[in-house]
């Protein structure tokens, strides 16, 4: 065996990388065959080589031999610059790079590499708060995949741009016809201005918007009510009352992190008043899951249910409108009147006729000015369908001679686009990686990640979002604006001191925000904003209700929706974001038929059934999701999936569920997401689909874990819903004495926490957290530290609805509301039913409660007991430690945790051929954070409380000769909560969040009867019902 | 292989052998009472009240024994004592990290008050019979340890018999055998004729010398 | 003149001690038989799928299996405690009943005890290839190091089971061995050949029979019994421990202790009429292992079995009777959750199966007492099944709920511990006197 | 407000991002410029050699003896055989001569107890040795570097303070190998001529190559191609212990010495200290913390003088807690 071959990298240049980002074999004591395993230079090849060696006994020798001490090196900056201090991490505020019209957060950076995003506390218009797709869209700077340099057909290599340019230019100057630009409907400043420069050199041009995700409806509505054609800007923290008609807004609507801090600040009951949301939808969504009233409704009936509304509010009109089951709609009328100002309505509609009697609504409501402001508007994602189709319509006729795409992917997103876009001999995308519309293109004009960029966003009139560099680029892109002015023939080739990007970003600045430029990116936001005003509303309704009224109601309808995680699949290829489980379904990693129990019933589908979906536009194959909650006769696909990735890409993410854009229903002028005429055949004899799923029983089994009270009876009593028997755990010793030093708390308000996962993926890249791709959570092999536990219960019938009396586990007669099992109770209570019909539309009205577990930190915790090494123990600080290095794996602690958050390293997970991720590559290994070790195989972790961070807190606080400030810090998962339901401090200092919040009348323990004594506070849920 | 030979080193031996355990015990007792000193008994199997009749003070093994019970015991809360509550206390499950932690440590002292025990007195046993692996046997008569029974008595001690009358007496007892100038020995194999002999009954006793 | 009080014969067929030693003696002094190298062979090949799926999972990781984030345990952990149980109606048979003076036990405790032995091999395999780094493996010892040094947790039950499971196995070897020294100095003194002389002349530690020699051997057996009694039942007590001390409802029950003892016995004595009907059938030993064996044996099944069912009934009564709603349902999930059928094969196997033997023709009819046997070893394995692995899948929080089924690794390495169990067993029937010479010859004689 | 470390830079002075963006490089030379002791080690690699060295030669031996061991056999048997047909006795070996009339006089039971102890005292010293030796130890590993750098030159005899060259001692986790800009501080007009002829020292004159200095002309080379120095890591901790330099240095008030030796005697560096935890955690058992000047151990301190202490140490401050160096 070569020992050379075996260390030689070490020596080699590229190897640095692996000590700035490999931790892969932290262990280093133990018999040397687990590095040999672990060793992260040796290929496949070479551990078996290895081990055939070993086996033979004579390559022991050969090691034998070799014995000289492997050399690492210490390679320090030739100048460093100055305020950079090697191990002390950076932050820069900059602009989310998920959501492309701008949302400020920082970019933490540790030794030039970008590792981590963190929320822009100080930008509180935006809430705060960043959600999982937001940061696990760090991993698209990391890419192995992303293009290199100037791309052109043909050509299996970077051109140098100077040549590129050439090319472009000739091909742009020579064309008669018409050159496009597609954008992403951009709010980008400097892109904006690009334009503006390419249009003046090239005056041919048309600039046309696309985005996957249309809002068109509200657009075209506003402009026809109020004569902007605009998205307003919602402030949910003046609504006490939310009506919304299918609008996703905590999920997937518009602008769902804002939205999530907004209407959270009004959940927690204060002086007993809290705001009461309504929501109508079909699917279940994560709004709907947070909803106080939840009413399904089909999605192609909403329109009525919207007059229904509009006529109890007493909006005159001859037509009815639909009322739904209990009257809804006549109670949510009667709680918008009792809110006037301070009411919204809203909804997910892409009908232009629905979203004007939405605003009629608003506007008797006078939610103007107060909940919806038409002045600071959204500018994000306006674009309008109508004009990308006719672009495509005339790019068939061949009227195009070029096109330029920035960073907008039609190909994937619009089914006929690219049969368009072949029309026009000239493409040009500033793609970064090579996506389904670069894929076609000529001429790559490979741009920079916005982390690599400048940029000037403004998300909302007269608010802006800075962007900067926080890492020198890592391929040879260019970036998209100085794209498009050097195709005008200027030289782009950065100067002495700056780049173009730089000079130009700046330039914009000056010219068109102000002139403190640093002032402005060092904050990374500047606000300019104007004092809302109340439009008028002039559009008579009566046409268009009698027009609404006429619609036929679908039998059978598909909605195509978006995943939280996964949204509309931009980032396809990050993935955190498929591994962060559905908040709703809890599902990994696949799109699916979502179908409601009684349609599953009456079909004969089971959970897993691969079911032939078929509309006007085309036939997919999927499997079946059974969802609590989904309206009978609706069906659900997320979009988003089924992205076509560059070849190298084996893993999990290739081939990732069904491309549904093609089903958005585009006949009636608009994109149409509820799509009717959809016929579903089981596919006999296909194998069940097995999904990656992290939590499969849905019931709490009427277990106190969850607790909750009406509104009524908090109001009452504070303690509402607390007053359970349990007997009082007594101890045969002392307890440890906490109350010197640090007791560090969490506490998780479950009236705020809407279970969106933004946590999940937070904490997970803050601590190395790997990931484990489908097959592994199909084994429930998951490696969260936090987890979101999603139970569902029915807004059940009562004991004298049943008249069942069912025996369960002994002789006791189950109640609603406190069986042992209560899908067992409504399941006999279906099959008893006689009308098989309506047998199971008892689902529809399921409640759903999410809770975040992590490790509790039991002071007297059992899984410390029974550890027979110590690896795991507390430390006077309150913290349950888990120690790697000491963990021999035994899995006794996982087994004896009650709360089950403890997880195995089962392989490696880093440096492995079978969990492809960013862990097994030299790029993705960037990401990791230095000050969290990476986990080797057959060793225990968990939730640290982000050990990581106390320390550095407490350590700087001791050099800097002070005590740590009250809520100095926080830990990852509570930092990123949009909805700030998670509160982590120290119990000791009395002016603390968390030492208030413990002092809550609402404040449990979960499963506080074994005694364990838990730090991690649960505040009752309060339902406003 | 180191020989056994401190035992029965250079002796000989008149040697009884029976083919029951019955006439053995009454051979021993009437040697005994006429006050003939034997040497020892060799049996292939215990024989109930062999070691009473042939007046042997009951072994002292139970007070080692109970003494490396003792050590055990004492090692093992030592061991757990020094370890978790002297040397590194850490706070586990909220367990006390002082000597009233000591019910966790049972089951710990309880083993090794065992092994210690088991192990203490095995060893002594050995070392009071001389036994250790691969040290050579001392026999008397090849099937000693496989369906005879011998009475040994040493020529070289003074006895209140002469050796023909202690002769005697062992045929009258019913030895099916009695050699007067046996050796030890332990070097050639056995042979297959060795194993054929089947001794029935007494009545063709005779004295070898 | 002491005889014993038993109303048969229980050596047959007027042996002498020439015949049992004659008897006992042949399998060892002659060549093997077909039929023994045909079993041995089997016994190999399975020891190797244990080899082959050991070195897998070391190579691999745990992940070859399918435990998973709340089932962390489960074939090898109740294998683990499946072999522990069967180990110890050796260690019973042989002290237990030389306390109680039952001589029927001379046959059998020979076989029983090297059961015991390699059983607990078998057993050890698990909780040292169930940890991630096995490698690491001598780490709950505890053992000075550079770490500071750092030492182990004596409140965890797996560091008594280390200690535990480590004296039981030295003390039960030591007591085998002790019982041996007679017999392998019979065989011995019967060598033909230079390497048996050697080999067993190593073994023998020189012992010659000496009347002194043999006073203190019954001592050292007398207390090496009375201390194993204590041990075998402090041995389960401990690995039922594991489980007691837990929170886990299903696990967390005071009862544990002695129903883990009296379902190690049940098991022992199912596994031990196992392996003797076997071998009294394969050597031919009717004779020795007479049917006042089988019965005396069956009717400790019998007896034990009850007592397994009296716990497995009290502890659900204990659940219903403690109002406490998790466990209430970890019961309720066993008898009618997913995994219903792993409890009531359990029940049927452990609580109804051995009622038979009420029967006195049930109790006296080899083949019907095998094939009980087998049903006993069968719902015994089910019973560590079921409370190892219904109690985790379901526990406290239903967000956790997971169903549990094992590879073919898993499958593989409990297999390849029968190979490895057979393979011992065959090297021992093939080597070592399989019935107890010096202790049979004792009882030639005794008579009603 | 979440400020970690200061407050989060903003507003980088434009040189520096010229810097930053100027340099367009893969991203293995950014990370080439990154201080690589800023990151703990992956491997402690020295125990893998010492380890399967050790193991590999284990095995052999045992190979190789039991081999010799059976052809030893074979030979005596042969032999044996031989003599036996020949008729003429067998030589008495070495053995039966020698070392046997000495053994067979042994008291057996002397010699159980005996070989029984030595046993255990062997098996006993084993275990003792592989349980401290199981982390792999380079005390005195002593490498050599791309440039000779004296310590004892630069720290003892010109006395120049250890944090002006370590310069983010107080501030980091790692010390740092100080850049060549910093090196350049002084050897932009230090060149040790004298003792070379008039021509800058070779060993200076590695610096000048590196970051591109004409020492003819005394000028920065404009466009030159840097290429950092690979210094070798002499103290390699591995990635599970997290240590932190300030904390020991400016909290701990920690001499350099006290870890690192006699630097300043020292012309080549070597490793001073095993680096066991062991070592570590004697230290902290010993060692008392500064509670009086430090407001963040006022409450420590009070306790302290409650309880009538001269001083407490890091141990019972809870410096013996595993989650305070391994995460």
């Amino acid at each position: 065996m070569s020992s050379n071959k075996y260390w030689k990298g070490v020596e080699e240049l590229e190897q640095t990388q692996e000590f700035v980002s490999s931790n892969a074999n932290e262990f280093s004591e133990g018999l040397p065959l687990e590095k040999i395993f672990s060793n992260d230079d040796a290929t496949r090849a070479n551990r078996r080589d290895f081990l055939k060696y070993f086996g033979f006994g004579l390559g022991a020798v050969t090691l034998a031999a070799c014995n000289k001490a492997p050399i690492k090196k210490a390679i320090p900056y030739t100048e460093k610059p100055d305020n950079v201090t090697p191990g002390v991490p950076l932050y820069y505020a900059s602009s989310s790079v998920s959501n492309s019209e701008g949302f400020p957060v920082l970019v933490k950076v540790r030794e030039g590499r970008p590792i981590k995003f963190e929320p822009n506390k100080e930008a509180t218009y935006f809430g705060g708060g960043l959600d999982g797709l937001g940061h696990s869209a760090i991993l698209s700077l990391y890419d192995t995949n992303r293009l290199k340099g100037a791309m052109v057909a043909g050509k299996t290599k970077p051109v140098a741009w100077a040549d590129f340019d050439k090319e472009v230019i000739k091909a742009l100057s020579t064309t008669t016809k018409t050159i496009a630009i597609v954008t992403n409907g951009s709010t980008s400043m400097v892109t904006n201005q690009a334009i503006a420069d390419f249009k003046a050199k090239y005056t041919n041009t048309e600039v046309v918007a696309y985005e996957p995700i249309s809002y068109s409806g509200i657009t075209r509505a506003n402009n026809a009510s109020f004569g902007s054609a605009v998205i307003p800007a919602y402030n949910f923290q003046n609504a006490d009352v939310v009506v919304s008609f299918g609008a996703d807004f905590l999920g997937t609507w518009i602008s769902p992190i804002k939205f999530h801090a907004d209407y959270s600040k009004n959940r927690v009951p204060k002086e007993g008043k809290m705001s009461k949301h309504f929501q109508f939808e079909s699917l279940m969504s994560l709004t709907g899951a947070n909803a106080d009233v939840r009413v399904p409704i089909k999605m192609s009936n909403v329109g009525q249910h919207l007059v229904a509304l509009y006529r109890e509010l007493g909006g005159a009109t001859p037509v009815n409108g639909m009322e739904t089951a209990g009257n809804s709609i006549k109670q949510a009328a009667a709680a918008l009147k009792g809110a006037q100002g301070k009411a919204l309505v809203i909804c997910g509609s892409n009908n232009e006729q629905d979203q004007i009697l939405v605003n009629a609504i608003n506007t008797m409501l006078g939610s103007y000015d107060s909940t919806i402001d038409i002045t600071n508007y959204y500018k994000g994602q306006s674009a309008d369908e109508k004009d990308f189709d006719a672009f495509l319509a005339k790019a068939k006729t061949g009227a195009y001679g070029a096109v330029i795409t920035l960073e907008a992917n039609p190909a994937y997103s619009h089914a006929g686009s690219a049969s368009a876009f072949a029309k026009i001999p000239v493409r040009i995308s500033t793609a970064i990686t090579l996506d389904e519309t670069s894929e076609t293109a000529t001429h790559i004009a490979t741009g920079l990640h916005p982390l690599e960029s400048w940029d000037i966003k403004q998300p909302y009139n007269g608010r802006f979002i800075f962007s900067q560099p926080t890492i020198s680029p890592v391929f040879e892109g260019r970036h998209a604006a100085s794209s498009l002015v050097a195709f005008t023939g200027i030289d782009v080739k950065d100067t002495e001191d700056f780049s173009h990007a730089y000079v130009y970003t700046k330039n914009v600045f000056t010219s068109s925000i102000g002139n403190n430029f640093n002032e402005a990116i060092e904050k990374g936001i500047v606000e300019n904003v104007a004092t809302a005003t109340v439009p008028s509303f002039n559009v008579t309704t009566g046409s268009i209700i009698s027009e609404i009224s006429a619609r036929k109601k679908a039998d059978s309808e598909l909605i195509l929706y978006q995943k939280v995680g996964v949204r509309d699949g931009a980032y396809g290829n990050t993935p955190w974001a498929h591994e962060m489980p559905d908040p709703v379904s809890k599902v990994t990693w696949d799109n699916y038929l979502s179908v409601a129990m009684a349609d599953a019933k009456a079909n004969g589908w089971d959970l897993g059934d691969m079911v032939a979906v078929s509309t006007a536009n085309g036939k997919y194959e999927l499997p079946v999701l059974i969802q609590p909650g989904q309206s009978k006769g609706t069906f659900g696909i997320a979009l988003g999936y089924g992205r076509v990735l560059p070849p190298e890409v084996q893993n999990d993410l290739k081939d990732l569920g069904q491309n549904v854009y093609p089903l958005v229903d585009m006949k009636a002028g608009f994109a149409n997401y509820t799509v009717s005429g959809v016929t579903i055949e089981k596919i006999a004899g296909a194998a069940k689909y097995e999904f990656g799923i992290t939590q499969s029983h849905y019931s709490i089994e009427g277990r106190d874990i969850i607790r909750e009270a009406s509104l009524e009876d908090f109001k009452k009593d504070p303690k509402a819903g607390q007053h359970i028997h349990k007997p009082k755990p007594i101890t045969l010793w002392e307890d440890y004495d906490y109350s010197k030093g640090h007791h560090w708390g969490m506490a998780i308000d479950m009236n705020t926490c809407t279970g969106c996962s933004a946590c999940i993926v937070s904490c997970s890249i803050e601590n190395n957290v790997p990931i484990v791709g489908r097959d592994e959570v199909r084994r429930r092999r998951e490696m969260h530290w936090i987890r979101i536990d999603r139970y569902y219960s029915f807004e059940a019938p009562t004991t004298k609805d049943l008249s069942l009396s069912i025996v369960y586990g002994g002789d006791q007669t189950v109640k609603a509301g406190e069986q042992m099992s209560q899908e067992k109770v409504m399941e006999a209570y279906a099959e008893a039913t006689e009308d098989k019909a309506t047998a199971y539309d008892y689902y529809e009205n399921v409640q759903v409660a999410h809770q975040p577990m992590m490790c509790q930190h039991c002071d007297n915790a059992p899984c410390e007991t029974v550890c027979p090494v110590l690896a795991t123990t507390h430390s006077s600080e309150g913290l349950n430690q888990m120690t790697y290095n000491r963990c021999i794996g035994t899995k006794y602690c996982g087994n004896n945790c009650p709360y089950k958050v403890r997880r195995f390293n089962w392989f490696r997970y880093n440096e492995n051929e079978k969990f492809d991720y960013h862990f097994s590559n030299d790029l993705g290994k960037m990401v990791i954070n230095p000050d969290v070790t990476v986990r080797s195989r057959g060793v225990m972790e968990k939730c640290s409380f982000c050990v990581q961070r106390i320390q550095s807190t407490k350590l700087t606080a001791k050099r800097e000769n002070r005590k740590i400030n009250t809520d100095e810090f926080t830990t990852a998962c509570a930092q990123t909560c949009p909805s700030n339901a998670i509160v982590f401090g120290d119990l000791n200092d009395a002016n603390s969040e968390i030492a208030k919040l413990y002092r809550d009348d609402r404040s449990y323990h979960v499963l506080e009867e074994l005694g364990v004594k838990p730090s991690v506070q649960y505040l009752t849920k309060i339902r406003n019902k | 292989m180191v020989d056994k030979s401190i035992l029965l080193d250079n002796k000989k031996f008149t040697v009884g052998t029976f083919t029951d355990s019955d006439k053995l015990l009454h051979a021993v007792e009437t040697l005994r009472k006429k006050e003939v000193k034997i040497f020892d008994c060799y049996t292939p199997f215990p024989v109930h009240h062999l070691d009473h009749a042939l007046g042997y003070t009951r072994t002292n093994l139970t007070i080692g024994a109970f003494l490396c019970g003792m050590l055990g015991t004492l090692s093992g809360f030592t061991l757990a004592y020094s370890m978790n509550v002297v040397d590194w206390p850490m706070i586990i499950g909220g367990k006390p990290q002082d000597i009233n932690v000591f019910t966790s440590f049972i089951p710990v002292i309880f083993e090794l008050t065992i092994l210690f025990t088991a192990f203490g007195m095995v060893i002594m046993f050995f070392a009071r019979n001389r036994m250790i692996h691969g040290i050579k046997e001392d026999l008397l008569d090849r099937r000693q340890t496989d369906d005879h029974l011998l009475l040994a008595i040493d020529n070289s001690e003074e006895q209140s018999l002469s050796n023909d009358e202690i002769q005697s007496i062992l045929i009258n007892e019913g030895a099916v055998k009695v050699k007067g100038n046996v050796e030890s020995f332990n070097t050639s194999l056995t042979t297959e004729e060795d194993l054929e002999i089947v001794i029935g009954n007494n009545e063709g006793a005779a004295v070898i010398n | 003149m002491y005889t014993a009080d038993i109303r048969k014969p229980l050596v047959l067929g007027g042996k002498t001690y020439t015949d049992v030693t004659n008897d006992i003696c042949r399998p060892i002094e002659n060549k093997p038989t077909n039929s023994w190298w045909l079993g041995f062979s089997i016994a190999v090949l399975l020891l190797l799928v244990l080899a082959g799926t050991l070195a897998w999972t070391v190579w691999e990781g745990i992940g070859t299996w399918n435990v998973n984030k709340s089932v962390m345990w489960g074939w090898d952990i109740t294998n683990f405690v499946f072999w522990v149980g069967i180990g110890h109606a050796g260690t019973l048979i042989s002290a237990v009943l030389l306390l109680f003076r039952q001589k029927w036990r001379m046959s059998i405790n020979r076989s029983a005890e090297a059961m015991t032995i390699f059983a607990v091999f078998c057993a050890a395999i698990f909780p040292l290839f169930h940890m991630g780094r096995v490698w690491l493996g001598f780490w709950p010892l505890p053992l000075p190091n550079a770490f500071g040094s750092l030492w182990v947790n004596f409140n965890s039950p797996l560091l008594w089971d280390v200690f535990a499971i480590s004296t039981y196995l030295s003390v039960s070897l030591v007591f085998w061995y002790l019982g041996l020294i007679p017999d392998i100095a019979t065989i011995r003194d019967r060598a033909t050949t230079k390497a048996r002389k050697f080999w067993y002349g190593f073994f023998a530690m020189g012992w010659n029979g000496s009347a002194k020699a043999w006073g203190r051997y019954e001592v050292v057996a007398l207390i090496l019994a009375g201390i194993s009694t204590p041990l075998v039942l402090s041995v389960h007590t401990i690995v039922s421990m594991d489980f007691a001390t837990s929170v886990i409802p299903g696990w967390h029950t005071t009862i544990f202790p002695p129903y883990f003892v009296a379902g190690a016995i049940f098991s022992g004595f199912g596994m031990v009429l196992t392996l003797l009907l076997i071998a009294r059938h394969v050597m031919n030993y009717e004779n020795y292992i007479t049917s006042e064996h089988l019965e005396a044996m069956t009717k400790v099944i019998l007896l034990t079995g009850s007592i397994v069912g009296v716990a497995y009934i009290t502890e659900f009564v204990i659940a219903a009777y403690s109002g406490y709603e998790y466990e209430q349902y970890a019961f309720a999930n066993r008898m009618f959750g997913p995994y219903a059928w792993a409890y009531w094969t359990m029940m049927f196997c452990n609580l109804m199966a051995p009622q038979v033997f009420w029967s006195k023709w049930a109790r006296t009819t080899p083949w019907f007492i095998f094939v009980i046997s087998i049903v006993v070893n069968i719902g015994m394995w089910f019973e560590r099944f079921v409370i190892i692995v219904t109690s985790l899948h379901r526990d406290f929080l239903p967000s956790s709920w997971v169903m549990y089924h094992a590879t073919w690794v898993e499958v593989g390495i409990f297999l390849g511990t029968f190979g490895l169990f057979f393979t011992c067993f065959f090297l021992f029937a093939k080597f070592l006197p399989v019935i107890n010479m010096a202790e049979v010859k004792t009882i030639i004689k005794d008579k009603e | 407000m979440l400020k970690l470390e200061g407050s989060y830079i903003c507003g980088i002075p434009e040189r520096a991002h010229y810097q930053m963006y100027k340099s367009k490089t893969h991203i293995a030379l950014t990370a080439l410029f990154i201080f690589s002791s800023t990151l703990s080690f992956s491997n402690n690699m020295s125990s893998f050699y010492s380890e399967s060295t050790f193991i590999a030669l284990v095995i052999l031996s045992v190979v190789l003896a039991a081999i010799a061991a059976l052809l030893f056999g074979i030979k005596k048997h042969l032999t044996a055989l031989q003599n036996e047909k020949i008729g003429t006795e067998t030589e008495p070996s070495f053995y039966d001569s020698k070392i046997k009339p000495i053994t067979s006089k042994w008291n057996p039971t002397i010699a159980t107890l005996v070989i029984a102890g030595l046993l255990m005292v062997v098996l006993g010293g084993f275990g003792y040795k592989f349980g401290m030796d199981e982390v792999g130890v380079q005390q005195g590993y002593s490498p050599t570097q791309p440039i000779n750098f004296s310590h004892k030159i630069h720290a003892g005899q010109y006395e120049i303070d250890c944090k002006y060259c370590h310069s983010t001692v107080e501030k980091s986790k790692s010390a740092s190998i100080p850049s060549l800009n910093t090196c350049m501080n002084c050897h932009k007009y230090v060149k040790a001529a004298e003792k070379y002829n008039g021509k800058t020292s070779p060993e200076i004159q590695k610096i000048y190559d590196a970051i591109g200095f004409d020492g003819d002309n005394m000028e920065y080379i404009k466009g030159y191609d840097q290429k950092p120095i690979e210094w070798v890591r002499i103290h390699n901790l591995p990635d599970l212990a997290y240590f932190n330099h300030s904390q020991h240095v400016v909290v701990g008030k920690v001499e350099c010495q006290t870890c690192h030796g006699p630097i300043q005697e020292m012309d080549k560096v070597y490793q001073y200290s095993t680096l066991q935890m062991g070592w570590c955690i004697d230290c902290h058992r010993e060692r008392g913390i500064d509670s009086e000047n430090n407001a963040y151990y006022e409450e420590v301190h009070k306790n302290m003088i409650a309880e009538g202490k001269d001083y407490v140490t890091v141990a019972e401050n809870g410096g013996l807690e595993c989650s305070k160096c391994h995460y």
